[in-house]
């Protein structure tokens, strides 16, 4: 046990740290460095966590305030592998903004502190036990991306970050009177010490809590968390977002934020189905889930931002996930946890090889962007593998869990499957146009004057193609595990 | 409520379904409001309904976080935020007239209709609300439906930050004296939140004025695929 | 240590192709070892796996697991007769096609020789584990590997805009198919999602479910095997190709959608409805027939043998729903004639037209040209090319003694022996179907006269055609192989229905062997002699016999002298190449006569026209009634939805408003 | 087999390639006599076959080699196609090398060759003449494949030897199919045998000749073996039509009576068809080349009718 205490403090206490030191020291030169740095040992501290958890099995620390269990603790470590990558990634990226004149140095400081807060923010979601600090958490990491965002502080970008900042401040707000309403209705089962808000306790009573207050609450849950997913017709601030902060926010905003919201709307999932004894919760989820699906597929068409596209896919996969969730289920919960997983991995790859793509062609314009394959042929196949991936294209792990979720789909829920049929087509043809044209053809882009920091972008793709072939064991039952804990 | 019923509820119970009601009318006022300061005015009295509401709650029930919270509401809902308002619009001078999207009247009568809907929806958890305070949560859902559309019809920043405060208000409301209060930690964490959104706000809108020379929100509708 | 069996050598055999490919990706710029090395050691795998497969058609299937592959679902393989046979089919064509592909490969063409050889060699590979596949995710995943690594070799010219068109369209019609495949063997998946072969053999589903699973399947490997109206990415896909990726793709890639659908109607589902078959039958006639007609007015050599690869898979496609429709009405002896014919005619198809578009390959090195109004008289040039060709021309044309003829020959007969259907209209339909085939046989012949003459015979089109070489060693050898397997294919038809023979009797519980072998190697009797009977090796040995006889007995009794003049031509004096019929020309009788299935576009000069220029455009109708539409739609719903996207924040805020009320006052629980 | 067997194949084969030319010249003298013009000797074929065959070969600068064995090629093809015919005795060693439909694919082989050495010079009416000929052949070959059908259907065989068989020896019964069958026969031979309406053997007016203009560049010995093929050609076409349609007299064994008793009435017979082949072309003028498809979709349909009364009428269920 208090092993594992220590390491959930050095998970939370790194990146916070690192944060401060960053905001008091991030003009120096070595601020990249130590941003790296303390995301590489947030990443180890992550690492030994998950081993402790899965030999040892769920535990709560903190007198029950932080809560890991296979299901988050997953969460965790792709977190701070993904936060350590994008920071590997937004070195040489950094550079070249800054070479460019896009960014001051004191804008370099907030953003190397702010990446580190906001890393914080959503380890501590992660891993809380408390739907209050949960809650607060979130609000947290939404103010932090919010400056992330504006930091290049461009009409576009003022733009993309007020409209963040209200739709997801007003959504969170709907998502407190949501845990309001669960306190209300534990409070009466659990008494006001019982900790009615600490989600273990809750997990234990689920059937005793008052199914009209929790159907309610999860309206509340949904809606404001959905926010911070994307989900169709909340999603509007979510391409905006995307295509103007720096792109190793993109990449952890469509990586990791996405995730964490979906993970919160998962966790009120269990406790409301747990609750009424129906499968309300799911059918909501199910129902966002698939006009999430299909929406943002007709988007896809019309981006001229390679950014906006690829945020706007974001959306479409949060919505397959979503989907997933709500059919419930071994093997769909299977397929949904896998296909979080696989999507952070191949998004955040694909925004890495976009930001070197459009700092070579000066641009995030699709159509000035051409030939990169000529130009930098490592940028340009990884593109175009990131993109085929991305659209589900075997061997990459992505099909795989597209071809659980579609399989189960046809068994269970036959009248969905023409929709996501769809959706899947017309995003190919739509996404899969453009990238060709990017990658393939004649060049117009420069060769990049720092070299390019592939490492990240290849690291996830080999990850993603090693899952579409082989998923590892210890993994595997890792995965079963939390499915099993959503039911 | 019946007056039988309302016989039975004891006196601190009234005054707090009164502070509930001032909480409502507080939020047709503000729905009504054209002035942006006469706005920071009903902000701030709505922090006092709230901090008296959580004071009395916390007398009655004698809960000693609740005197906390109680406090830092004062601090922070009746003095802190207000003076940021009011020093955000002198640096920026904006006391213009509130354009609203959608003209009073029509504003008035959806807020009222929304005021209906909140109470249907909390209808049945009124019905089981063990605490002496029934109205209450359903009261707190219809102020924030009203700031909700308070935000949606309001066409300025300033404005629709204020709705968003007056929201966040709301939401403290149900969570004080329909619930109890929540745990400590928690009230602290929302509490900093709105602190720092606020500060960040405040940056915020220097940046606007300097990118778009006014806070009118309806510059800001460039990035769009229709 | 497990004992090592036939599928671990055909599985390590494919792993070689996938070795070669990295180690050609390993040294990217190394030609000569690329060219001269690699590509000669894929093609001997080749021929090692044609033979493995050889073995392994007789004997009873084997079943291996491997350790990758999902938790729940690691990747199974089978080899059994049918992907025996398809295999060999792979390994024996591929030989050639790499052999040639070795000679073929030029420098600083396309993508760099170290990727395309990778990409080339995963092709292989893939496709060699379609047939091996025992479970849905492994046949999605080596499905789909196809796809991509032939779409990388199509576009391999990317820097013409309408290459990458091709490609775009053929992936995306590949992808698509795929999705319809995939949710297939979700309809067919055993419960609790089993997604093993075994597990569909066993799960028989209900109701609707097994038609679902058939058209869904029917849908996916038609659009892979280009059947109407999935066809339109074949004519763009295949000319785009290099030529030895255009003849793996047409011969054998096409072939793997016929195992799968083979795989799927007749192993997988058992319950076979009759209509399924109809069904097949018709969608096949109708692509056979709209290729046939295309391949007879195409310009470009390489698009018209596309068309033509359509009609083959047309004709395959027929000899499937016929099979169907047999063993639905219980007659495994018919069943099995109708099924080898069909794949009789796959393996002919894959012969004849890698020979053909390989030899498309040459005359585009040596010309550098594909449009036929440019060509001409290369027989002069190019002799060894020339008369190989004329073997696939012959071969595609359904002549005798050539394979192509037997194939259709067997089709012919298992249509004649309809009658005893329980089925009125069967019985007088499929007779008039043969007649069909029959003008589809034709009308191919019109159409490969027509290839053979303009390319090769008359006067060269242009001047630059007098500096055409002929094919290459190594070339030549592919070339060499290849035709030599059209004519023993044709000569020696029993060995091939003996090997055939565990095929049909897994499919459809009947064989021909019993029948076939008793008449000896020379006469191939499918029934009985007195029914029907062939001797190709009579055929040809007779006319091989004639032949010479006569030329010795003219030249013998008369010695009249031999002397070079100008053409005759009825004494027309003014003899230029550009007199001769251009493609145009030749196929107008057919534009003139199928003009109501064609979308004609092109002008007519008047004949005042002191410039008269010519020009004619025979254009896919299937564009205009199914694709443009489709697209129209989708660009509609595009514009729709996008209206959503006004970016006004109040806008959006009353989106969420209007959700969170909508979710509230609906009802729950 | 027997040795009967091989003699009555032999006999056939040396019976046809003597008689063809003799068939045509008859039929050329019907014709002569039926428009009365003066009509040629009944050998005249045979002279012209010899003349060109002592005459010397002049071949255009750009033939290739493949123009060369063209009519080698067919010649073998026809020999071939006229041993296989049961014309004397439906025991013949050939007969189960090649059924109905291997005749079809004989033929079909032999056209396609004939068309690829008329497009090999490269003179404008060269191709022009291959042109025409594979738009003729892609029509009549499916309906001569439904005419087989038919027949075959009849007799549950596509062995010519066994058609021929059943109708001759089976016990005698109607065939109202074959009516149909029979006519469609007609006209798909007189397209095959380029004979009016389709195309005229004896004209050289470019615009209208098929046949013509592909051999237009031959000469000589080569040029005699194209004729001498072509009369082959007719000869077998006529055999077939009279085995198929009138079949009596030709035996099921190979004894020399037998045989010889057969030859006669084959002659007959063989005199009685090209009067009448004579008699047709006389009365009929020749079609645009555009009308040829109607012609011959005529055809076809008359066969796929005759398959289908077949059915009707005659399968039993």
């Amino acid at each position: 046990m208090t092993e594992a205490t220590s390491m959930l403090a050095l998970v939370l206490a790194t990146p916070f740290v690192t944060g401060i030191v960053l905001a008091l020291f991030g003009h120096r030169r070595s601020a990249a460095d130590i941003n790296a740095a303390g995301s590489l040992l947030t990443l180890i501290a992550a690492a030994l966590l998950t081993a402790r958890v899965i030999s040892a099995g769920p535990m709560t620390l903190f007198d029950e305030q932080f809560f890991v269990d296979p299901l988050n603790v997953f969460l965790i470590a792709l977190t701070a592998l993904v936060g350590f990558t994008t920071s590997l990634f937004s070195r040489p990226y950094m550079r070249v903004e800054h070479d460019h004149g896009r960014l001051s140095v004191l804008r370099l400081r907030l953003y190397h502190s702010m990446f580190q807060m906001f890393m914080c923010t959503m380890l501590v979601a992660l891993s809380t036990n408390n739907l209050g600090i949960l809650w607060v958490a979130m609000e947290a990491a939404t103010l932090t991306t919010v400056l992330l965002v504006s930091l290049y502080r461009t009409p576009a970008s003022l733009e993309a970050a007020w409209k963040y900042f209200i739709l997801c401040g007003v959504g969170i707000a709907q998502a407190l009177f949501g845990t309001i309403l669960i306190y209300f209705a534990a409070e009466r089962v659990l008494g006001p010490e019982g900790g009615a808000l600490l989600w273990t306790h809750l997990d234990a009573v689920k059937s005793d809590l008052e199914p009209t207050v929790l159907s309610l609450a999860f309206i509340f849950l949904f809606v404001g968390y959905g926010t911070k997913t994307g989900l169709v017709p909340l999603h509007n601030w979510l391409a905006d977002a995307h295509a103007e902060g720096p792109t190793p926010v993109s990449a952890v905003l469509s990586g990791l934020l996405l995730n964490v919201a979906l993970y919160a709307i998962v966790r009120c999932k269990v406790l409301v189905d747990g609750a009424l004894g129906t499968h309300f919760a799911g059918n909501l989820m199910m129902a966002f889930g698939l006009l999430t699906v299909v929406v943002p597929a007709f988007y896809l068409s019309r981006q001229k931002d390679v950014k906006r596209l690829f945020g706007y896919s974001s959306i479409e996969h949060m919505g397959l996930i979503t989907f997933a969730f709500g059919m419930g289920g071994a093997v769909a919960n299977f397929a949904a946890l896998l296909h979080m997983t696989v999507h952070s991995l191949t998004k955040s790859a694909i925004f890495f090889a976009v930001g070197h793509a459009s700092q070579m062609a000066g641009t995030q314009i699709i159509d000035d962007i051409q030939g990169l394959i000529k130009r930098s042929p490592t940028i340009g196949w990884a593109l175009m593998l990131g993109s085929l991936a991305i659209l589900g294209m075997p061997p990459f792990g992505v099909f795989t869990s597209e071809f659980m979720i579609l399989t189960t789909a046809i068994k269970h829920y036959p009248w969905a499957t023409p929709i996501l049929l769809t959706a899947l087509g017309v995003a190919f043809a739509a996404m899969f146009g453009k990238v060709q044209g990017m990658v393939f053809g004649e060049p117009t882009v420069r060769p990049l004057e720092h070299n390019p920091a592939l490492l990240p972008v290849f690291v996830h793709l080999g990850l993603v193609l090693m899952l579409g072939l082989w998923i590892p064991p210890y993994l595997a039952d890792w995965y079963r595990q939390a499915a099993r804990l959503i039911g | 409520m019946s007056t039988a019923l309302l016989h039975t509820v004891p006196l601190s119970g009234q005054v707090i379904n009164l502070c509930a009601a001032l909480m409502l009318l507080l939020g047709f006022a503000m729905l009504a409001q054209r002035r942006v300061l006469s706005l920071i005015n009903l902000f701030m009295l709505q922090g006092v309904v709230l901090f008296a509401s959580t004071l009395i709650v916390a007398l009655t029930t004698k809960q000693s976080h609740l005197l906390y919270s109680a406090g830092l509401t004062l601090v922070l809902k009746v003095f802190a935020l207000p003076y940021i308002l009011h020093r955000l619009i002198r640096k920026l001078s904006v006391k213009w007239d509130v354009e609203t999207l959608l003209n009073i009247p029509t504003t008035m009568l959806v807020g009222i209709g929304l005021v209906v809907i909140a109470f249907n929806v909390a209808q049945p958890i009124s019905q089981l609300s063990g605490t002496i305070t029934r109205a209450t949560i359903g009261i707190a859902l219809a102020c924030v439906l009203l700031s909700f559309l308070m935000m949606i019809t309001r066409s300025k920043a300033v404005p629709q930050v204020i709705a968003f405060l007056a929201m966040e208000n709301a939401l403290f409301f149900a969570a004080t004296s329909a619930t109890y209060g929540m745990p400590m930690v928690v009230e602290l964490g929302i509490a900093l939140d709105v602190m720092v959104g606020m500060v960040i706000l405040g940056v915020f809108f220097f940046h606007i004025r300097q990118q778009f020379d006014s806070l009118d929100i309806r510059h800001m509708e460039r990035s769009k695929d229709a | 240590m497990r004992e090592w069996i036939l599928l671990d050598s055909i599985t390590m055999t494919a792993l070689g192709w996938l070795a070669i490919g990295v180690v050609g990706v390993a040294f990217p710029r190394r030609f000569t070892l690329i060219s001269r090395v690699l590509f000669p050691l894929g093609a001997a795998f080749g021929l090692v796996l044609a033979l493995l497969a050889l073995n392994a058609i007789g004997s009873d299937a084997q079943v291996r697991i491997l350790a990758l592959g999902l938790p729940d679902l690691p990747f199974h393989l089978r080899l059994d007769a049918l992907s025996a046979f398809f295999l060999f089919l792979l390994g024996v064509t591929g030989a050639g096609i790499s052999i040639y592909a070795a000679g073929y490969l030029r420098k600083g063409e396309g993508t760099a020789p170290g990727l395309h050889c990778l990409l080339y060699h995963l092709f292989l590979f893939s496709m060699a584990f379609v047939m091996l596949a025992d479970d849905g995710y492994a046949f999605m995943v080596a499905w789909e590997t196809m796809a991509l690594s032939s779409f990388f070799l199509v576009t391999s010219e990317h820097r013409h805009a309408e290459i990458r068109r091709a490609g775009y369209l053929y992936l995306l019609i590949a992808h698509i198919g795929a999705v319809g495949i995939l949710l297939s063997f979700g309809v067919m998946a055993g419960s609790a999602g089993d997604y093993t072969f075994d597990a569909m053999r066993d799960f028989s589903t209900l109701g609707n479910w097994p038609t679902i699973a058939f058209l869904l399947a029917l849908f996916g490997f038609g659009a892979k095997a280009g059947l109407l109206p999935l066809h339109v990415w074949l004519p763009e896909a295949h000319p785009a190709a290099p030529s030895p990726v255009s003849a793996m793709m047409s011969g054998v890639m096409l072939k793997t959608a016929i195992y799968g659908l083979l795989r799927v109607a007749f192993d997988l589902l058992h319950a076979q409805l009759w209509w399924w078959g109809v069904l097949l039958l018709v969608i096949g006639l109708g692509s056979a027939l709209f290729g046939v007609i295309f391949a007879a007015v195409q310009t470009d050599m390489k698009r018209l043998l596309a068309y033509s690869s359509i009609e083959n898979i047309g004709l395959i496609a027929v000899g499937c729903g016929l099979a169907l429709v047999f063993k639905s009405f219980l007659l495994p002896n018919l069943a099995a004639l109708a099924l080898t014919a069909t794949l009789y005619h796959c393996l002919n198809h894959a012969f004849f037209k890698s020979l053909l578009f390989l030899c498309t390959g040459s005359v585009l090195h040596a010309t550098g040209e594909r449009n036929l109004g440019k060509l001409g008289g290369l027989i002069h040039r190019m002799p060894w090319v020339a008369w190989l060709a004329l073997v696939g021309v012959l071969a595609s044309a359904g002549l005798p003694p050539l394979n192509g003829f037997v194939s259709e020959w067997l089709l012919l007969q298992s249509f004649l022996f309809t009658s005893g259907l329980p089925h009125g209209y069967l019985n007088m339909l499929l007779p008039v179907v043969a007649g069909a085939i029959a003008l589809i046989a034709a009308l191919a012949g019109f159409a490969m006269v027509k290839f053979f003459g303009i390319v090769f015979l008359g006067q060269p089109r242009e001047e630059k055609l007098s500096a055409a070489h002929d094919a290459g060693r190594l070339e030549r050898i592919g070339l060499l192989w290849l035709a030599a397997g059209c004519v023993l294919l044709g000569i020696l038809p029993n060995l091939v229905i003996t090997l055939l023979d565990p095929v049909t009797r897994q499919l459809v519980g009947g064989g021909l062997a019993a029948t076939a072998a008793s008449h000896g190697w020379w006469l191939l009797a499918p029934i009985s002699e007195d029914r029907a009977s062939y001797s190709p090796a009579i055929f040809l040995g007779s006319i091989a016999v004639f032949m010479p006889l006569v030329f010795w007995l003219v030249r013998r009794r008369f010695h009249g002298r031999l002397t070079r003049v100008a053409p005759w031509d009825c004494g027309f004096p003014l003899q230029t190449s550009r007199m001769q019929d251009t493609a145009e020309g030749f196929g107008q009788p057919i534009r003139r006569i199928f003009s109501p299935f064609l979308r004609r576009s092109g002008e007519h000069p008047s004949p005042f026209d002191v410039t008269p220029r010519y020009s004619s455009r025979v254009e896919d109708p299937f564009w205009y009634w199914l694709y443009l539409p489709i697209a129209r739609l989708v660009e509609y719903g595009t514009r729709l939805i996008a209206f959503l996207q006004q970016g006004r924040i109040a806008i959006y805020l009353l989106y969420s408003f209007i959700t969170l009320l909508v979710l509230l006052v609906v009802p729950r629980g | 087999m027997n040795v009967y067997a091989l003699f009555a194949q032999l006999l056939e084969l040396v019976i046809a390639l003597l008689l063809a030319p003799l068939l045509t010249g008859w039929v050329n003298q019907c014709r002569a006599w039926l428009q009365n013009r003066s009509a040629p000797p009944l050998l005249q074929t045979y002279y012209t076959l010899s003349k060109l065959f002592h005459k010397d070969v002049l071949i255009a600068h750009n033939a290739s080699s493949l123009f060369r064995a063209a009519p080698y090629i067919i010649f073998a093809c026809m020999a071939l196609a006229s041993a296989i015919v049961p014309t004397l005795s439906t025991e013949l060693i050939f007969a189960p090398a090649a059924d109905a439909i291997a005749l079809v694919g004989l033929f079909a082989l032999a056209r396609v060759f004939i068309a690829l050495a008329g497009m090999d010079v490269g003179t404008s009416f060269g191709s022009m003449g291959s042109r025409r000929e594979m738009l003729v052949g892609f029509l009549a070959e499916p309906a001569l494949l439904m005419v087989f059908f038919t027949a075959s259907l009849i007799s549950q065989s596509t062995s010519l030897s066994t058609i021929v068989d059943t109708l001759a020896h089976s016990e005698f019964a109607i065939y109202p199919s074959l009516a149909f069958a029979g006519v469609a026969f007609t006209m798909v031979s007189l397209a095959e045998n380029a004979r009016v309406p389709i195309d005229n053997p004896t004209t050289h007016l470019e615009l209208t000749m098929i046949h013509e203009a592909m051999i237009l560049e031959y000469s000589g010995r080569h040029l005699a073996l194209i004729e001498w093929a072509s009369s082959l050609k007719l000869f077998a076409y006529s055999c077939l039509g009279l085995a198929l349609f009138f079949p009596f007299g030709i035996p099921a064994t190979a004894e020399p009576a037998a045989l010889s008793f057969a030859l006669v009435i084959l002659v007959v017979k063989l005199a009685m068809g090209g009067a009448a082949l004579a008699l047709i072309e006389t009365l009929n003028a020749k079609l645009r080349i555009f009308r040829a498809p109607e012609f011959l979709g005529t055809a076809f349909l008359l066969a796929v009718l005759a398959m289908l009364v077949h059915l009707l009428l005659e399968a039993g269920p």
